[in-house]
């Protein structure tokens, strides 16, 4: 993109980007996780509904993606300070910002909320076709 | 001003006199019939309110004719066919005609206050919406008057809306009635996003917004991603009514189960749309009240972003009963639980943010809605938890109890904040306040009556009343719950009534005489007129009238930025997204007539459209694509002026280009819009695939056309970019004409239309037909939406060209260029996904 | 000039206003005095004249503005136009055999000799006159409520008329008296084994199709529904200006024996005309299972003549007749009596492929006596 | 817009007496089902929470605005939100929903042991087609009534012929929909000897609201021989009036849309009447089952049930009517 203008205005495009990466890191985790349970889940059952091995690699893998995604979060949680520095700049060395700590209680809130679809894929027959 | 000299104003001197009269003169409000015309926030805004509100007062009065007809068993007060149209558009009105334009009306009102901007920086476009909705709602509406009401309840299911279920163009007045608030939507999430993050005060970082700017931000970020999926659906709707494209008819291939699908990917988010502004109304009110700053200031920002986040991955939960697997149902039955938690979050916020109060909580009208929303708002999402619950929901859903509710959560949820905020910012739009005696009768009537109406119905859902019916037999442990219900929503009506008297009585457009009555310490609550605040602060907190002394007296004396009009027009400061720093001077249009005409042109053509005139409708389209570009072609003013000094030694140009410009933002935005829109229809075009792959090319449709035919648009669409880039190269130096770059803008344009041509020609000839089956129509669908997109930009591409002819594109002056070729970029990214999915998909999966 | 106007504007008023008093006052005084006479002997002056005809011209140009033409096979319209007219037409407008009545030439105004008509007016503009009627002249409007189809047959009739010599009108009305009895009263019939010459001059006799394929062939018909049929025109429960008229006058005596007469006839055997195989097989589908998921009963379940004598026998009935009134029950112009309810809700669910398949499949099957068909839906394609 | 209208009648009082106090016929809390028991307890106990969350946070409420300053303090601190908003949901909706998910995998485990469906309900606008499957295979086909053996696991294959439809018979199990494309099973199992209700849950247009049935569970013995009499063809006409009224059915064209087995009443349009005389109700639970009923319904059906697909017959001479609606009644 060619543009006139201050120099500066592509750094405050990129450095609001970084900032929402920063901010939504955990709720795009488990938007990408939960996408890809439901998705991979649907379309397994779809596939060869009933078959009990695949419901075994199913699960092994759902369970492995939930997982990994709650890992995933958890890192970022511990070491947040550390990355919004290094993805967004910045200087605030010291102390928690706002910034960190709407990530961080966003993280914990997704970290929740994926392990909750663990308990599901924990209690639940894979590609059970019927309602109760 | 002794105390501001030391605190190292902007403009620290006394101002001229005649700024003032200046400043009036540039944004009065046309008088007459002409103030149709104008655009300024506080004058649409109202207009905004007033028709959202009209229509809340309609849909209740229907609201109340179904509890009449409800009240006794076996009643005969309406018959079938009037009461379904009845629950029919009382849902779509308040869903649609109210509760999102109510929202949008609250946003173009008080957002530029709030952020002490003159205006949002779109005024004609929150115009154009709002005239359109207003016609086409009116429109909509006025159908339950002679028998032509859509009939097929808000939600819209097919196959029962298809036209063997539904003959006649009722289906189709829901249809339009949609359309509007789509567009309308669409237009206020541009100029809501832009505004937030490029318009806010000076030292206003992200962080210290206030909570219902954070939470139109939210609403705004949902809108660009909940609509697209209604907006493809109800076109998906609208094709297979009108031209018979199977998506939704099971026995061709199709789904009814689609539109359910992008319904509630749209409709369930759509339920915290409407939600959050209020939370955040709630949020601004409660510190006042309490004359504390808001504890938990970032929890509640947390639960912002969580709500609107989490509810798109709830949509499942509307269709639990459908019979899809039960893991699916566990996966949405926790997403479900985890979008409780922000709820707890705030009304935890709230809670301590009142025992924070210096003295003690303050008990006005506005405080008791806050209170009686906290309450309602409270059982609403418990019982949202209940529903949550798979196996509950399995008794629970299509009942009286969620009829109860969902009202609970939306009429506490929304409703009452909106009195609230009627009752606690009415002075900024009336010279006299709202009675507070008055208030409390209409606040205990409507609280009574709320819970008397709706408490009831969830026994009478549990004791196995269905919803939607417009009739039931005796004794069925019905009957008196019923009649309570009834009497409730009497009682209900009668508090709204009282408001409208007191409203009747008390309203006098103007501005207020005591500026800030509650002592709130938001900047909405500076000394405005006309043109907002006379300067524009830089602010240090989250509450600058409570923590800079002596801010709204400096302000009014002109001692901050921005205390003229230096440029001779409308304008006001744009800032940076993230820390607020002052980037340039964006100059707004004013009063015009141009986008009053493309509002009722376009109305008119959706119109004529519903009611298949289809000539007249398409002048009329090509009227409103003219006053469109009428409208614009006033934009773009070009560089023309010197930077300006705003104060404080700052001096910022009043032109811009490029990724900080506005435009540019909002391009993004509408782009983000339609990318959205793409994945919609990506998501059903595999879905469909998964639903009945036996319809699919090669096996069930005629083999796909030979690969060199994607080769070749994929080519063309090549050729196109490379055009572009030349086009960029050639654009004229300032103040010279040549018109070689634009027309080579033109050019790659017509390659991008010539893409999508050539897409539909091959698969013509291939023998497939979009009447076929669920496959042909989804690939004709794929072509129809790209040469949307590229009629879209040929008609920019034209518009730019015009302007070159005159002169007013060159390598500076260039907004109409990039906005062009950003549309066009998307366009060409948007025709190859469509060529992987067209041919790709069914080679790679066949 | 001007000036003048503008400074006297209130004296120029008062003497407009009184004029106009003046008026209407000598005119209230002329109507009161009953000097106008009214007399048909005395013709109009011949400024009236001329306003009047102006008047009308113009009146039947505007309201035919609206009037859209129907495309449709006006050559089967003509002989059944041909048949109206002569019977309630050409009494006042005469025709190619027969020169307009002597009571008639005295009325005022004299109706018309129509062998020009359709050289003066456009089609849209006789079809208006004809629905219509023309107020003042004696001229009546369609006795059949809103049965434009008849109409069209009138009108179709009329166009043909300027090239219309008397033999093809004779051929038309099938104007050749067997008796003379017919000829005295068309209705009255005496031998028991000939039917009236009046009706079977539009159904066709023993040996001859009906004059137009919109006209259904009575022979074989049952009587029950003949029955039912001519009382249901006789009380104006069914419309038609064709039938209506005819049916006034009947006793029930003449309608019972006119019914039974056509049932006990052999019906009449139509050469197969050449039909679209699949259609017929789409046709056959309906007509003996019907359509289930659009509630769509076989017709051949209560049309067969195996039902209820009240329903009629719908084989071999000319397909033409059969869409026509379809249409008629979609327009909602059937519903009003019992039986017509019944079959209105059913008729609206066909659309207009499947009528046409129906019919055309129903037109194919050759209607022998209801007795000796124990199964419905046998036979011809 | 009250005006002389004839009421649309609903299953009277007396068949209410006869359903043993009817109140409760249809509710999800008077549950006889295996399903609508788990659900039950589900409702109370979730419920029971919620109820304390309500009071917990009206206390805080109270508190927040009356409490003594250092109270007011106590409350007033980003402890209190993240304990009471994040800490205390996540504890008390883990459980919920723990529990939920596993009352689902019960209902589903359960279905699994009821193997194949032996009856097949197919929604119609605006009546319900039920087929049992005998132990023979032989398929019988009934309208607007689901019979069940008692304490018996029995699979429902819900279909549909137009457009959506939702099967819910509140005290057996929750709703399932029924849906073009799709088959969707339903195992219920109904633990009482007795009539409950139940109605069309997802609107389908037009009468939504009159499209009800009932269900009757039966001892399994009852059950049985019920069924063989369902499969059997229907009871000849036995009296001169009878055969009369099957002479009229017959001449009106009625087996054009409506099966008698036995006759050569062949019609798949409308419900299957061979022992339409024997059923609780007429019109899907709309009106009672008596001779007076069919006479109304035949005549009227547009204005008892607006929008059906049955034409109006009000053709019939004196008499004729009633010795129609009379062998219908005789159909037991």
């Amino acid at each position: 993109m060619v543009h006139s203008g201050s120099p500066g205005q592509k750094q405050h495009v990129t450095s609001i980007v970084r900032l929402i990466a920063y901010l939504l890191a955990g709720p795009l985790i488990w938007a990408v996780q939960f996408s890809i349970v439901y998705a991979v889940h649907t379309l397994a059952c779809a596939i060869s509904p009933g078959e009990t091995a695949i419901g075994g690699w199913l699960l092994l893998f759902m369970v492995g993606v939930t997982a990994a995604s709650v890992a995933a979060a958890l890192a970022i949680l511990l070491c947040g300070r550390r990355i919004r520095r290094a993805v967004c700049g910045g200087s605030n060395a010291a102390g928690w910002t706002a910034y960190d700590i709407i990530s961080g209680f966003l993280i914990i809130l997704s970290v929740v909320a994926m392990s909750w679809s663990g308990v599901a894929i924990g209690l639940l027959e894979t590609c059970d076709q019927t309602q109760m | 001003m002794t105390a501001s000299s030391d605190r190292r104003l902007p403009n620290p001197t006394p101002r001229p006199d005649d700024e003032r009269d200046q400043l009036e003169r540039i944004w009065s409000t046309p008088k007459g019939w002409r103030i149709l015309s104008a655009v300024n926030n506080t004058a649409v805004g109202v207009a905004y309110i007033g028709g959202a509100f009209l229509f809340f007062l309609m849909a209740g009065v229907l609201a109340l004719v179904m509890r009449t007809q409800l009240s006794v068993p076996e009643n005969q007060f309406l018959d079938q066919d009037l009461y379904n149209q009845i629950f029919t558009v009382h849902g779509t009105t308040m869903m649609f005609l109210f509760a999102v334009p109510a929202i949008e009306a609250l946003g173009v009102l008080l957002l530029p206050q709030m952020l002490a901007a003159r205006d949002l920086p779109f005024p004609r476009l929150s115009a154009f919406a709002i005239w359109a909705y207003m016609i086409g709602g009116l429109v909509f509406f006025s159908t339950i008057f002679y028998d032509l009401a859509p009939k097929g309840g808000w939600f819209m299911y097919p196959p029962l809306t298809l036209t063997e279920y539904s003959p006649g163009h009722n289906a189709d007045f829901w249809l339009l009635g949609i359309g509007f608030i789509e567009i309308s939507a669409i237009a206020g999430a541009v100029e809501i996003v832009v505004g937030t993050l490029k318009t806010r005060p000076p030292g206003m970082s992200l962080a210290r917004m206030p909570i219902f700017a954070w939470s139109m931000l939210i609403f705004a970020g949902m809108i660009m991603f909940a609509f697209p999926a209604v907006i493809l659906a109800t076109m998906l709707l609208e094709i297979e009514r009108s031209f018979g494209w199977p998506f939704f008819t099971a026995a061709k291939g199709g789904d009814p189960l689609l539109w359910q699908h992008l319904f509630w990917f749209f409709g369930h988010p759509e339920v915290y749309i409407i939600f959050l502004p209020a939370a955040g109304l709630v949020s601004m009110i409660v510190p006042t009240m309490a004359r504390h700053r808001l504890v938990g200031y970032n929890l509640i920002v947390v639960a912002l972003i969580a709500t609107g986040f989490f509810s798109f991955g709830l949509w499942v939960h509307h269709m639990f009963t459908t019979g899809i697997p039960a893991l699916s149902l566990g996966f949405f039955s926790a997403a479900s639980m985890a979008v409780a938690i922000p709820s707890g979050i705030q009304v935890f916020s709230w809670i301590a943010t009142m025992a924070a109060a210096r003295e003690r909580f303050r008990i006005t009208t506005a405080s008791l809605f806050v209170l009686g929303f906290l309450f309602i708002f409270t059982i609403g999402g418990l019982t949202g938890v209940l529903v949550a619950l798979v196996p509950l929901d399995f008794q629970l859903h299509d009942s009286y109890f969620v009829v109860a509710h969902f009202h609970y959560v939306l009429v506490g949820g929304m409703v009452f904040p909106l009195f609230a905020t009627f009752y606690y910012w009415i002075t900024m739009v009336s010279r006299n306040q709202l009675s507070e005696r008055v208030g409390r009768w209409v606040f205990w009537l409507m609280f009574l009556g709320f819970n008397i109406a709706f408490l009831p119905m969830h026994w009478t859902g549990l004791s196995g009343m269905p919803r939607r019916i417009w009739t039931y037999p005796p004794s069925l442990g019905w009957d008196g719950l019923n009649m309570i219900s009834t009497v409730g929503a009497f009682i209900l009506a009668a508090g709204v009534l009282l408001f409208v008297v007191d409203l009747l009585r008390r309203f006098r457009p103007g501005q207020r005489e005591n500026e800030n009555p509650w002592g709130a310490g938001t900047l909405e609550w500076l000394p405005a007129d006309v043109y907002s605040t006379r300067s524009i602060p830089r602010v240090s907190s989250r509450e600058p009238l409570w923590d800079q002394p002596g801010l709204a007296e400096d302000v009014e004396a002109g001692h901050y930025y921005l205390p003229n009009a230096p440029t001779g027009g409308r304008e006001t400061i744009v800032t940076s997204p993230v820390e607020a720093e002052p980037e340039y001077i964006i100059r707004m249009p004013g009063n015009g007539w141009g986008h009053v005409w493309a509002a009722i042109f376009t109305a008119a053509c959706f119109l004529l459209l519903t009611v298949k005139v289809v000539v007249p409708a398409l002048i009329c389209a090509l009227l409103a694509i003219a006053s469109c570009i009428a409208w614009a072609w006033q934009l773009d003013h070009g560089p023309g002026k010197e930077p300006v000094e705003i104060g404080g030694g700052i001096k910022l140009p009043t032109y811009m280009s490029g990724p900080s410009s506005h435009s540019w933002w909002a391009m993004s935005v509408l782009i983000l819009v339609a990318a959205s829109l793409y994945v919609a229809f990506a998501f059903s075009y595999l879905y469909l695939w998964l639903v009945s792959p036996q319809v699919w090319a090669p096996h069930g449709s005629p083999p796909l056309p030979t690969p060199s035919w994607a080769i070749g648009t994929a080519l063309l669409l090549a050729l196109g970019t490379a055009i572009i880039v030349v086009a960029n190269r050639l654009l004229p130096a300032p103040g010279r004409r040549d018109i070689r770059g634009v027309l080579l803008l033109f050019l790659a344009a017509a390659c991008l239309a010539a893409a999508g041509l050539v897409e539909l020609f091959v698969h013509w000839n291939s023998g497939l037909r979009p009447t076929a089956n669920a496959y042909g129509a989804m690939v004709y669908m794929a072509s129809a939406l790209n040469l949307q997109v590229a009629f879209a930009v040929l008609i920019m591409a034209g518009f730019t060209v015009a302007r070159a002819f005159v002169g007013r594109v060159d390598r500076e002056r260039r907004v109409t260029f990039d906005n062009t070729l950003m549309l066009f970029v998307y366009g060409v990214a948007q025709t190859l996904l469509g060529l992987i999915l067209v041919h790709g998909f069914p080679r790679a999966v066949g | 000039m001007i000036g003048v106007f503008v400074r006297r504007w209130k004296l120029i008023g008062l003497v407009a206003l009184g004029t106009v008093a003046l008026l209407i006052f000598l005119a209230a005084i002329f109507m009161a005095s009953g000097v106008y006479n009214v007399a048909a002997s005395e013709r109009h002056f011949l400024v009236t004249n001329k306003l009047l005809a102006f008047t009308l011209q113009r009146s039947i140009e505007t309201h035919s503005m609206f009037v859209e033409v129907p495309k449709q096979n006006e050559e089967d319209l003509v002989p059944l136009g041909a048949n109206h007219f002569s019977s309630a037409c050409a009494l006042c407008h005469g025709s190619p055999t027969e020169r307009r009545n002597a009571v008639v030439l005295r009325m005022l105004p004299t109706p018309p000799p129509l062998k020009e008509a359709a050289t003066k007016w456009t089609p849209a503009q006789l079809f208006w006159i004809v629905k219509h009627g023309l107020k003042y002249t004696g001229m009546p409007a369609w006795p059949g409520a809103q049965r434009d189809d008849e109409v069209w047959a009138v009108v179709a009739f009329l166009r043909r008329l300027p090239d219309m010599d008397r033999a093809e009108y004779r051929r038309l009305v099938r104007a050749e008296p067997r008796t003379e009895s017919e000829e005295r009263s068309p209705l009255v019939f005496e031998q028991k084994e000939e039917l009236p010459h009046f009706c079977s001059r539009c159904h066709g006799t023993a040996s001859t199709l009906p004059a137009s394929r919109r006209v259904p062939a009575l022979h074989g018909q049952s009587a029950g529904y003949l029955k039912r049929a001519l009382e249901e025109y006789r009380n104006g429960t069914r419309s038609s200006g064709f039938m209506e008229p005819v049916a006034t006058n009947l006793t029930a005596a003449q309608i019972d024996s006119l019914s039974n007469e056509y049932a006990e006839r052999d019906p009449i055997h139509t050469a197969p005309v050449p039909k679209d195989s699949r259609s017929l097989k789409r046709g056959r589908a309906i007509a003996e299972i019907g359509i289930r998921e659009s509630g769509i009963p076989p017709c051949l379940a209560c049309h067969s003549g195996r039902a209820s004598k009240q329903f009629p026998i719908l084989r071999g009935l000319s397909a033409d007749y059969m869409m026509g009134q379809l249409s008629l029950w979609r327009r909602g112009l059937r519903d009003e009596t019992a039986y017509g309810a019944i079959m209105a809700v059913i008729a609206n669910r066909l659309n207009q492929q499947q009528i046409r398949d129906v019919t055309a499949y129903l037109e194919s099957l050759q209607n022998k006596h209801s007795a000796d068909r124990p199964s419905a839906g046998r036979g011809g394609e | 817009m009250s005006h002389s209208r004839p009421t649309t009648p609903m299953v009277p009082s007396l068949l209410g007496l006869a359903l043993g106090g009817c109140e409760g016929v249809q509710s999800a809390l008077s549950a006889s089902g295996d399903e609508a028991h788990d659900i039950r307890l589900l409702l109370w106990i979730a419920g029971a929470v919620c109820a304390a969350t309500l009071v917990l946070v009206l206390v805080f409420g109270i508190l927040a605005f009356n409490g003594s300053a250092r109270v007011r303090a106590w409350i007033a601190r980003d402890q209190l939100i993240v304990s009471g908003g994040l800490v205390l949901p996540v504890v008390v909706l883990s459980g919920l929903l723990a529990y939920a998910l596993l009352v689902l995998q019960a209902g589903a485990a359960r279905s699994a042991f009821a193997g194949e469906p032996s009856v097949t309900i197919i929604g119609k606008r605006w009546w319900w087609k039920v087929i049992y499957r005998d132990s023979e295979g032989r398929e019988v086909v009934s309208a607007n009534e689901l019979r069940l053996p008692l304490g018996q696991p029995i699979s429902l294959r819900l279909i549909t012929d137009d457009v959506i439809h939702s099967f819910w018979a509140p005290k057996l199990a929750g709703k399932l929909d029924m849906i073009p494309g799709r088959t969707n099973v339903l195992t219920v199992q109904s633990n009482e000897v007795g009539v409950s209700r139940g109605q069309c849950a997802e609107y389908c247009g037009g009468a939504h609201a009159l499209m009800a049935f009932y269900v009757v569970t039966l001892p399994e013995e009852e059950y049985q021989a019920w069924l063989a009499r369902e499969a059997s063809k229907a009871l000849p006409p036995a009296t001169e009036a009878e055969k009369r009224g099957h002479a009229v059915f017959v001449e009106s064209g009625c087996g054009a849309c409506h099966t008698i087995r036995g006759t050569e009443a062949r019609g798949t349009i409308g419900p299957d009447l061979t022992h339409v005389g024997s059923r609780m109700s007429l019109a899907a639970a709309t009106l009672p089952n008596d001779a007076n009923s069919f006479a109304r319904w035949i005549t009227d059906n547009q204005h008892i049930k607006p929008e059906n697909l049955m034409p109006p017959f009000r053709h019939f001479k004196a008499g004729e009517l009633d010795t129609l609606a009379n062998y219908l009644d005789s159909l037991k």
